[in-house]
């Protein structure tokens, strides 16, 4: 059956994948994100997955606002890198794994969450930017296949955190029940605190961001109490983004370890961060894995 | 912004009745992101808005770069960062136009750590 | 606040359309299937909602299958009629009303339903053929706003059938907490069995339709546990359809009444169907309403 | 067919490893909705195949009016029936095809109640 390894917040705001495409990391402005970033990349480094489920939204750069999921599914063979209006990003395009895909699709909806299924999809900086945070330089292919999960943060009415973090439950169940033996990864993107709009451009919450660094591993459900509106307000319009992580959150289940995390500001307009959480097996998959043999 | 969007003290929360107004603009500024039409757009700009179906305040904020009017209007921020790019124009200098700063008194302060309004 | 006045279940087969519209309704084939719709035309265009809520499914006319939502909501002002190969039926085109798919579209989503939000959308038969049942002739326009709603019905996985009927009970207290004074009507559309390719093709279940037309008042809690393949098995790959007029059943509530009904094979390759009810307030709502003067 | 969906005894589970298999196809077929392709498709076939990226069985198949094998290889019944409109086909047509028998015969059972498998 198939394992979920380890869980990954990160931001994937685009200044980050701008910042090591044009080789700026070591600049003064980006050192100290890298520099934070460096612990959680070599862990992840010896505990390749197999697949990557990247939770994310799209920018305007593969759906318009003429159709908009809450919850949407990537189950194609193949992703392209989407250009953004200046040239798609160089990095690999993705190779999907449809048929988790559709094992992970039909799973959900069974458990009464209303998916759409893209068929065909490119994917913008909010999947690319958190892969390139896992791997900096993957050369001609990523080192795993990937799996996109979308959601509608751009538009009220979001999901409410308390939806995003029953999603993840059911998608932990679905991955583990997978029939084949793969470690799976789990990023939960987007955040930290930023506003880009109107009278409140720039707003950063240090005090809401580091209360939601730690609690996103020790109480997600406060987290996911939290109203979209307070979400907005303390966070900012784009902040809401945050409720992605508690997708990845679900997912990981009860019994998870910090490795690694770091806060940064600014990235561009944001406050930027990283969480790594390895994933145990819980108390009970042990006993039953006991009772197997 | 519709009776049921909730209202947050000077942030936008972009919703469905937003979208509807915006729709013509957003679909205009979405169709930026093919590389052909950014060339299309860049030889004639008024006739590009008006094969969009633009309205006349649409439009006007296209050709004048009037930023915030377009957020105001219906714009998406993520859409409205199409037409900045096509001017090579931050997220930075757009937050200046909005917040009414330079570029640099902005990007100075994201870098003492943000504004705060808490 | 808005009232649910009445429901209606019917075929929404592009023949019963073709049939209206080139004037064939009195051919020995149609005249039956019309004559058993005239006593619920009668008593509805006694009843006219302000606005009705028609759950269907598109045919490939409006979404491709690049993108399949399992539930999605219209929220825009005007519907075209979609254009189905030989051009648009000579119908009226839809109004909507933006302000109430905003509502619904809200306390959906509040209540954990994960809509995919329309913005634009030609409408098909399957829209258009249940409001030329209800009104045979409108003339220049439809009586009523439309407000479409749409179910992946095309695609495993299709949404379960027990989570249809809890999309309509969701969709019921959504139309009842709307704050204008409005009727209301929903309309669940598709079936009744039919089978458009394979060897199956042409698959009619009567003992199966007259069930489910039966037990779609008296008892939906046993129509929501059949399983999608058992869907598939005795009512038809396109017979499944039928789960979207559990949706209209969850929303009218407990208190009906069954004002007509009518079953006819064949309407082209389909067995067709037509059930009305009338929606009383509830025990609950008289006492909410005595208690409230 | 995906393992993940339901055996159905001489039965079309359409589902995603289908739509999959069938997408060029369908994309192709969805596009006919549009009166001028339609124009185009009639016009050269076999080059409106080409520019959707058929695949050789598929294109084959639509060359072919293939109807029974179009369903086999991932076209939905529902982008199938945009073909036959063009051709002026009935999906009472369509049912004679699949089931092997003449149009006016899958008619006469449908009439007569439907075909029953009880
Ligand atoms: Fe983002
Ligand atoms: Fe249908």
């Amino acid at each position: 059956m198939a394992e979920i390894t380890w869980g990954l917040a990160t931001s994937h705001v685009p200044s980050i994948g701008a910042a090591m495409d044009n080789e700026k990391t070591e600049d003064e402005l980006w050192k100290p994100l890298f520099d934070g970033y460096q612990p959680a990349r070599e862990w992840m480094a010896e505990q390749k997955p197999d697949v990557a489920i990247v939770i994310y939204n799209d920018h305007a750069n593969a759906l318009g606002l003429e159709m908009i999921p809450t919850f949407s599914i990537g189950t194609a063979e193949h992703y392209d890198v989407a250009d953004e209006g200046y040239g798609p990003r160089q990095v690999p395009n993705i190779v999907g794994d449809a048929e988790l895909s559709e094992h992970i699709l039909v799973n959900l909806v069974d458990e009464g969450f209303d998916m759409t299924v893209l068929q065909e999809l490119d994917v913008d900086h909010g999947l690319t930017v958190p892969l390139s945070v896992y791997t900096p330089n993957p050369g001609d292919a990523w080192p795993c296949r990937v799996v996109p999960m979308l959601v509608n943060v751009l538009q009220y009415p979001q999901p409410t955190a308390d939806r995003c973090l029953a999603l993840g439950e059911a998608l932990g169940r679905a991955i583990r029940s997978f029939p084949q033996d793969i470690k799976v990864a789990v990023f939960g993107t987007g955040g930290m605190s930023h506003q880009l709009s109107g009278e409140r451009a720039g707003l950063i919450n240090q005090e809401f961001d580091r209360n939601f660094l730690e609690k996103i591993e020790t109480d997600p459900e406060s987290l996911s109490q939290i109203t979209r509106a307070e979400y907005v307000e303390q966070a900012g319009s784009e902040g809401i983004e945050m409720i992605m992580w508690l997708i990845m959150r679900g997912a990981l289940g009860d019994n998870i370890r910090r490795v690694h995390d770091t806060y940064h500001v600014p990235a561009s307009n944001t406050a930027a961060a990283l969480a790594l959480f390895a994933a145990e097996k819980s108390a009970e998959e042990n006993t039953d894995a006991a009772i197997a043999q | 912004m519709s009776s049921y969007t909730p209202k947050v003290e000077g942030t936008h929360v972009y919703d469905t009745q937003m979208s509807r107004q915006g729709r013509a603009l957003n679909k205009m500024l979405y169709s930026l992101k093919n590389p052909e039409n950014r060339e299309l757009f860049i030889a004639d700009e008024s006739a590009y808005c008006d094969k969009h179906g633009l309205s006349a305040e649409q439009k006007l904020a296209v050709l004048d770069r009037d930023w915030k009017k377009m957020t105001e209007i219906g714009g998406s921020i993520f859409y409205v960062i199409k037409l900045a790019a096509i001017d090579k124009k931050s997220m930075q200098d757009l937050g200046g136009v909005f917040t009414g700063m330079s570029t640099e008194q902005f990007k100075a302060e994201l870098k003492a750590g943000g504004r705060n309004f808490g």
